[in-house]
């Protein structure tokens, strides 16, 4: 095993590592506004292990061209969608669950 | 009054390389069968996002339905046809081999066109279904 | 291309010719032209299957590779007398619901809509007969997936809204039964690298006893099951019936489960072989005791039905158990009976459920009770409908009988006389479910004001193929030689694939 | 080792994908949900074709030396014309879905089959 | 025209006469002569062939093959032969009546019944003259579905309900039990075709033998042996030209052929005799005999005391044919004749008395004979007949029973019989009796002379001078009938 | 190293199955079947390395697209219930002058 | 006009970069298939300086992807020891951020960026002001002191 396969071996396990952090924020957080950050994790830096980590490990240009291609765009669409998402909830009548503090500023401030 | 500026920044952006992605996929099956059926859905789902961020009358002034219907139809005469052709060329069904003097330069045209026609096809009909969903108002 | 070069690929033309058809419905905008094509068509597709039947008969079992491709590599059509047979069932029905089709669907479709219902039909039609003539697993799940949308497209263009409901439905059992099968072809496929199923069938004997096979027939079997509506997993086939235009009923309870149970049989025989499907795996020890169950209870519910769309699907069901239950005795004469039922069961329930066609288009409803005084409102439509149920009971001379007498001779030659009991009580069960509406129709006065006016004898053109099919389910009752003889001959080669 | 055994978690997660999907499908009284199911059950066959990737390959057939470009185009095939159906399938049905709405204002099956039981009783 | 062309034409022409019958529906005169045309030519027809059957020939001729080595076979042996002059002629005479009782009665759908009745013939003479099991099968399933609508004519719940029966135990016997019969039977020799001397002789042992003997019995639903029997009384609600058609000419007649035809040539007398089960069914048919006799004698219905003597009588010509002698058989074939004869003069009679009086009633009946002489005394003899009293020909048929019971040892039996007989008295001759001599209770039967129509007397006369034309020459039944056992009667 | 990396990805998307199928709101789900589609398109991509044969890459990428479109097209019909309408008042048009 | 030469320059190098074959053929094929492109992106009206931003300053932009990579990998490893820690110590706080871009596509590149670090998301894309949600109130105070916002706007050209 080459080191960069190496480095790419432990870039990819470590971005599986990352995908299932996210997951498991996504059972513990509490309200579907919080999920969306846990979501994010895994839409941001765990893809982008996975993927650079792949395309160490790639052997053909076209192979690493098409990794590169994938990453760019989830990392285009993935904001876009997630901020979708938190419009759509805002906009359907879901409130946020929000610290007490936080909860009275923005009490105070409408 | 500006909803859905990220949305709609963003799908001006992504449309046109999707649009030429589909187009690769589909002139670069590997020259294998399938490259169509990607090709269409991604060339479909280009115009459906267009369609869904900007307003299906917008996707209706560019690809308009008849002409939706029309491409869907004339995908599959295309695949169906190029069939039929290589039986008059007098092989079997789809042996695209004998549509050129040469088998391989035949394999490659062959391929090519039902390909196309598949990845027409394909892309007609998701655009279709969206026109078909976005009229049915629940 | 000469007449011999035609001969030589009318398997693919099968194909080719409804598949063609399609997008042309779509392109051509005026409704009658529509249905002109699609009937063009729809003959056309029978004369192939008349011509590949004729080929088969005279030449024996032949392959026809697509794309010029050595199996198991390309896909190849492997003809012999068996997918002929279906072939020109399918395509027999088709030919004559067509010309049925266009006073019907005008009545019960809309006019814009009607070119997508041709379509759709002409794609079914395509399916269906795809998965006849290939030989190939992966094509069969493609076709019977092709056949199946449309198939659901059909379905939810009946009128009212519990058309779309029961298309849904049907395309959740479809779906998942489809899923399975290919659950199924996928696990055969990683044993064995092949998807050809002659190829198959020479390459699972090594390996029989592999988990993974024995996964695989299970998951194949299961979702041909589910496709085939073989009790219990027929519940969606009543709804689906009941709301789907009645041409495309007709259409459909011709062929798209004879299909499927044809798909089984090529599956359970040819590619599994006998020996594993019935000894290693004991398929029959469930598929008997199914089939007669759904004998049984689909008949008993057919009785009770008010509306007769829906009596005729639970007949449907019922008689699926005879055809399966053919194939579960394991003998020639079993086999034979099956699949001689698969053809007198089409020209049977497709004729009665045109007849029905004729009074949805003249009365707009079709339960028992509108059918009071109808005997002498629609004198043919009616006197049809009660020869077509003859037929569906199995009286002598009619088309019906053939099959009960096979399978009759087929469980006493295995001493299962109480199958062959339930087999002929089961006849009785269609009696009284086809009596019933008989003695309506003609010794129950009509009720004052609850036939409509234009309550009178359906167009010739609805006419005609009602009777053409009438006509040979006496013909095929007297002279059995050809629907029987070629059974026969189809049932020598699945079971011959074995031994 | 470790490569069998993720084979065999994948399988794990094919088995696991499968009956949830069949679960939702049957225990769920939203037709929505009937389909989203439905689709989960569809992707199973996928993850299955997919993680059968190694041996599809290895079966790969030798043809005539001119045509080395189609060395085994089917696992290509397969899984793209099975999601290709899968999509096809889960449009109609949302298709569907929508009539179905509108002929009766719910997507519940108890409430449509209420419905339709007040209509056969006022019918007959 | 070819003896096998006859046969043929035969057995088409009633079919092809309904269809004329059916389009010259809207004239009911053209319609009435058409029928009675037929019906002629018919009975000419089936004539024409007696003397080929007399001298020993065996016309027939293969229509087709419907299954591999299942053919459809037509071939006349004596007694289908017997069978085919009984239908054949009573149809001519049920014809006339029929003219007069419908329009007489006013009934509604005539064409239909016209139709109807004479695909009923055509399915009767089917069955006399099949060649195989399965073409007997055939036309028994003909005759079954043609006479439903006559059954349910009048279209009342009562008569859907009578057709409901009607159907179900017919058809449910035929196909549950007959059916599985034929296919078993054909199974274990081989072929379906009718064999002097058994098709089954020597190739199946007891016990099967018996289960397919009771798969016969019980499979032919036409026969009434009891507990099968509910659908003959269910069945009187139709027009009694439809009793007479059901108890005389052809429903019945074809059960109880069929079991005949059976016991000769698919067991074989020898085969038969054997047979435990054989013996059994026997006493079966005893116990019909004497219980729907009792039954009779309760019923205050004419029509249902009639229809209960006919399952009773039924079960005499089950009873010759299960004990298997040559003078059980005999006799069997020639109650076939005798009792059509008989019981159809009684129905014509209570028909007749119903469209002229609107009775139904034995009780109704007292006095009845001042008023309708010739019915009356018509069906004094038909009664007679019936008890098998001479100078009628029920006696002769009876006589042979009852030698066939003792050649064949069954002394109780034979102490059936004459208790039958006098059950027999018990429930027919009261009627006449009370007719002539007691004392009318309805006022306007102390007026004149009043009979049914015109074509009704002259049908239901011809039919009781038939009864003691055949006391005085039983010999040509007589013959056919033992012609068909003469193998066995020459090793007796 | 990648088998356990799949792994890994494999019970993130059993994770993120639970909360499709628990919800509570139709976000949540939304949301969660994102996440898994996304994961799935990582799966693929690994399991091409374990595979040795990088054909599904294609596949991953279109996995990719018509995750992104699906999922804006559900929320569109969440938000407006109606997929024709343009997102919010302005089209093409307005930015178009 | 000069947006559609520049967008199907763009897409023929991305043709090029995935074909990898390089025959005149396909790389007919290819400039045929860009036409294409062009045109039917032309059609939908989404060939202008938000749809192709030739404007923007593309050297800053890479600065700025380098900066915020950074900055995501820092959020990820805050987010997910929130995930991990056993009191799961979260503030969900709703905040509405100053926006200073110029233009839409400033403002959209300021709320993508603030998506896109985990902890915080924009949640409405106003004239002046982006609306946030954070995770915890630290969030939405790294954003208040304005860096990315004042990254972004530098990134800014003269829209054409
Ligand atoms: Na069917
Ligand atoms: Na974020």
């Amino acid at each position: 095993m080459s080191p960069l396969e190496l480095i790419g071996g432990i870039a990819v396990l470590v971005g599986g590592l990352l995908a299932v952090v996210g997951g498991i924020g996504l059972i513990r957080f509490p309200d579907f506004y919080t999920r969306l950050h846990a979501a994010s994790v895994t839409d941001t830096l765990a893809t982008a292990l996975v993927v650079l980590g792949l395309a160490l490990m790639a052997s053909g240009v076209l192979v690493v061209v098409k990794l590169v291609l994938t990453l760019v765009f989830l990392i285009a669409t993935g904001p876009v969608a997630a901020h979708a998402l938190a419009k759509a909830a805002l906009h359907g009548r879901l409130q946020p669950q929000l610290a007490r503090e936080a909860e009275e500023d923005r009490s105070s401030s409408t | 009054m500006e909803h859905h500026l990220v949305l709609r920044v963003a799908a001006k952006l992504l449309i046109p390389p999707i649009l030429l992605f589909a187009l690769y996929v589909q002139f670069h099956g590997d020259f294998g069968p399938g490259g169509g059926f990607q090709a269409g859905v991604i060339f479909g789902a280009g115009c459906i996002l267009y369609g869904v961020v900007f307003g299906v009358d917008n996707l209706q002034r560019v690809v308009p339905a008849g002409v939706v219907r029309v491409l869907s139809a004339a995908g599959v005469l295309l695949y169906a046809g190029v069939g039929v052709w290589s039986l008059l060329s007098g092989g079997n069904y789809l042996d695209y081999g004998v549509l050129a003097a040469d088998r391989v330069h035949g394999q490659h045209l062959g391929i090519m066109l039902v390909e196309l026609g598949v990845g027409t096809t394909v892309s007609a009909v998701m655009i279709g279904l969206f026109y078909g969903f976005t009229s049915l108002r629940p | 291309m000469s007449a011999t070069a035609v001969m030589a690929h009318l398997p693919a033309l099968a194909v080719v010719v409804p598949l063609m058809t399609a997008p042309l419905t779509v392109l051509v905008n005026r409704p009658a032209l529509v249905w002109r094509l699609a009937t063009l068509s729809c003959l056309l597709t029978f004369a192939v299957a008349v011509g590949l039947l004729a080929r088969v008969l005279e030449l024996g079992p032949f392959v026809y590779e697509i794309g010029g491709w050595a199996a198991p590599w390309g896909i190849e059509y492997r003809i012999d007398a068996f997918n002929a047979y279906v072939v020109l069932v399918v395509t027999g029905v088709s030919a004559v619901a067509m010309p049925f089709a266009r006073r019907s669907v005008e009545r019960e479709v809309e006019r814009d809509r009607a070119y997508l219902l041709y379509c759709a039909w002409m794609l079914a039609l395509t399916g269906l007969v795809g998965i006849a003539v290939t030989g190939d697993l992966f094509n069969v799940f493609v076709f019977l997936e092709i056949s199946s949308l449309a198939t659901y497209v059909l379905v939810s263009m009946g009128r009212g809204r519990a058309a779309p409901l029961a298309a849904l439905r049907y395309l959740v059992v479809g779906t998942v039964g489809a899923t399975f099968f290919l659950i199924g072809v996928g696990l055969l496929y990683e044993m064995t690298g092949s998807l050809n199923m002659a190829d198959l069938a020479a390459r699972i004997p090594p390996i029989a006893d592999s988990r993974v096979v024995h996964a695989g027939f299970v998951f194949i079997v299961l979702g041909l099951a589910l496709k085939a509506a073989l009790f219990p997993l027929h519940a969606w086939l009543p709804g689906a019936y009941g709301a789907a235009p009645s041409a495309v009923t007709a259409f459909l309870a011709g062929t798209a489960t004879k299909v499927a149970i044809y798909a089984l049989l090529r599956v359970v025989f040819t590619v599994f072989g006998a020996r594993f499907a019935f000894g290693t795996m004991a398929f029959d020890v469930l598929l008997v005791p199914l089939a007669l169950a759904g004998i049984l209870v689909a008949s008993a519910v057919a009785v009770f039905q008010q509306d007769l769309k829906r009596m005729l699907a639970y007949s449907s069901v019922a008689q699926i158990g005879y055809m399966l239950l053919g194939a579960g005795l394991v003998s020639e004469a079993g086999l034979t009976g099956g699949i001689v039922h698969m053809f007198n069961h089409a020209l049977a329930k497709t004729a009665l459920f045109l007849a029905l066609g004729c009074i949805a288009y003249r009365v707009g409803t079709v339960t028992v009770a509108s059918m009071a005084g109808l005997g002498r409102r629609m004198p043919w439509t009616m006197a049809a409908f009660v020869l077509g149920g003859l037929s569906l009971v199995g009286v002598p001379l009619t088309a019906g009988f053939v099959s009960k007498w096979y399978l009759v001779q087929a469980a006493l030659e295995r001493d299962l006389w109480w199958v062959a009991a339930i087999v002929l009580f089961a006849s009785v069960l269609a009696l009284i479910y086809t009596g019933r509406v008989a003695e309506a129709a003609y010794f129950r006065p009509a009720v004052p004001g609850g036939l409509p006016d234009r309550a009178r004898e359906a167009p010739l053109s609805m006419l005609v193929p009602v009777w053409l099919l009438v006509g040979l389910n006496f013909y095929f009752g007297i002279d059995a030689a050809l629907s029987a003889g070629v059974a026969g001959e189809a049932a020598r080669g699945l079971l011959g694939g074995v031994s | 080792m470790l490569e069998l055994l993720a084979l065999h978690y994948n399988y794990l997660a094919v088995v696991v994908l499968m009956m949830t999907g069949l679960y939702v499908v049957i225990a769920n009284g939203n037709l929505v949900k009937k389909v989203i199911g439905l689709n989960i059950f569809q992707t199973s066959v996928f993850i299955l074709y997919i993680s059968f990737g190694k041996r599809l390959g290895g079966t790969a057939p030798i043809l005539s030396p001119d045509f080395e470009l189609y060395s085994n185009p089917l696992p290509h095939v397969l899984i793209l014309t099975a999601i290709v159906v899968g999509v096809a399938t889960t449009a109609l049905a949302l298709a569907l879905v929508i009539r179905i709405h509108r002929g009766y204002g719910t997507l519940e099956e108890d409430e449509i089959e209420r419905i339709e039981a007040e209509e056969q009783g006022g019918a007959g | 025209m070819s003896v096998e062309t006859t046969l043929v034409v035969a057995l088409l022409l009633p079919a092809l006469g309904s269809i004329f019958v059916g389009l010259s529906g809207w004239h009911p005169n053209v319609r009435e002569t058409v029928t009675l045309a037929t019906a002629g030519i018919t009975l000419w027809l089936v004539a024409s062939l007696w003397p080929v059957v007399a001298a020993g020939g065996r016309p027939r001729i293969e229509l087709v093959e419907t299954l591999p080595g299942v053919p459809l076979v037509l071939e006349l042996e004596p007694l289908g032969m017997l069978f085919a002059l009984v239908a054949s002629f009573l149809w001519v005479v049920t014809s006339v009546y029929a003219i007069g009782y419908m329009r007489g009665h006013h009934e509604l759908n005539q064409t239909r019944f016209y139709v109807c009745f004479a695909v009923s013939i055509s399915g009767a003479l089917g069955v006399a003259m099949a060649g195989n099991l399965f073409t007997l099968f055939v036309f028994y399933e003909v005759l079954t579905l043609a006479t439903y609508p006559l059954v349910t004519h009048s279209g009342t719940e009562e008569a859907r309900r009578a057709g409901r029966i009607y159907l179900g135990i017919l058809l449910s016997t035929s196909i549950g039990l007959q059916l599985a019969a034929i296919v078993w039977t054909w199974a274990i020799a081989g072929g379906l075709d009718f064999t002097p001397g058994g098709l089954l002789a020597g190739k199946v042992d007891g016990p099967t033998a018996g289960i397919l003997l009771c798969l016969y019995v019980f499979g032919v639903g036409k026969a009434a042996i009891m507990p099968l029997h509910r659908w003959l009384p269910a069945a009187m609600v139709a027009p009694t030209p439809v009793s007479a058609l059901l108890h005389a000419v052809a429903v019945v007649k074809a059960g109880v052929f069929t079991v005949l035809k059976v016991a000769v040539y698919v067991f074989g007398l020898d085969l038969l005799s054997e047979l435990e089960a054989g013996r059994w069914l026997a006493y079966l048919a005893g116990f019909t005999i004497i219980a729907a006799s009792l039954i009779a004698m309760r019923k205050d219905n004419l029509k249902a005391r009639l229809a209960y003597s006919t399952v009773s009588q039924l079960s005499y010509i089950l009873l010759g044919a299960l004990l298997a002698t040559s003078a059980s058989v005999a006799g069997a074939g020639m109650h076939i004749v005798m009792h059509a004869f008989g019981k159809i003069t009684l129905f014509f009679c209570a028909g007749a008395i119903m469209v002229a009086t609107h009775k139904t009633e034995v009780s109704q009946l007292a006095g009845l004979g001042r008023r309708m002489p010739i019915t009356m005394a018509a069906f004094l003899v038909g009664s007679l007949s019936i008890i098998g009293l001479p100078p009628f020909g029920g006696m002769w048929s009876k006589w042979f029973l009852a030698a066939g019971t003792l050649q064949a040892g069954e002394q109780v039996l034979l102490g059936v019989l004459m208790l039958s007989s006098l059950l027999n008295v018990a429930y027919l001759l009261p009627i006449p009796a009370k007719a002539f001599f007691g004392k009318p209770t309805d006022r306007s039967d102390a007026g004149g002379f009043q009979e049914a129509p015109m074509a009704c007397v002259a049908a239901l006369v011809l039919t009781a001078l038939g009864c003691a034309l055949l006391f005085i020459e039983p010999d040509p039944f007589h013959q056919l009938a033992t012609q068909a056992i003469a193998p066995l009667a020459t090793s007796h | 190293m990648l088998a356990a990396a799949m792994l890994a990805l494999l019970v993130a998307m059993v994770l993120a199955l639970v909360r499709a199928l628990s919800g509570p709101t139709v976000y949540d789900r939304i949301l969660a079947v994102n996440t898994f589609g996304t994961k799935t398109v990582l799966v693929i991509a690994v399991y091409n390395f374990l595979s040795g044969r990088p054909d599904f890459l294609d596949i991953a990428l279109v996995y990719t697209l018509i995750n992104f479109v699906g999922t804006v097209a559900v929320l569109k019909f969440f938000e407006y219930r109606d997929l024709g309408a343009a997102s919010g008042s302005n089209g093409a048009e307005e930015t178009s002058r | 006009m000069p947006h559609a030469l520049s967008l199907g320059l763009v897409l023929y190098v991305l043709w090029l970069l995935l074909s990898g074959i390089y025959e005149a053929w396909l790389m007919g094929l290819g400039a045929l298939s860009c036409a294409f492109t062009v045109w039917v992106a032309a059609r939908m009206d989404v060939v202008d300086h938000e749809g192709h931003p030739i404007h923007l300053r593309w050297g800053r932009l890479l600065v700025y992807l380098g900066w915020l990579g950074r900055e995501i990998v820092v959020a990820n490893i805050q987010v997910v020891r929130l995930i991990l820690s056993r009191s799961m110590a979260i503030t969900p706080t709703v905040a509405h951020v100053p926006a200073s871009q110029r233009t839409d596509l400033g403002r959209v590149i300021y709320a993508n960026s603030i998506t896109l670090t985990p902890g915080t998301i924009s949640i409405d894309v106003r004239d002046g002001d982006i609306e946030v949600h954070a995770l915890t109130r630290e969030g939405i105070e790294a954003l208040l002191e304005g860096e990315m916002d004042r990254r972004v706007r530098e990134l800014e050209g003269e829209p054409g």
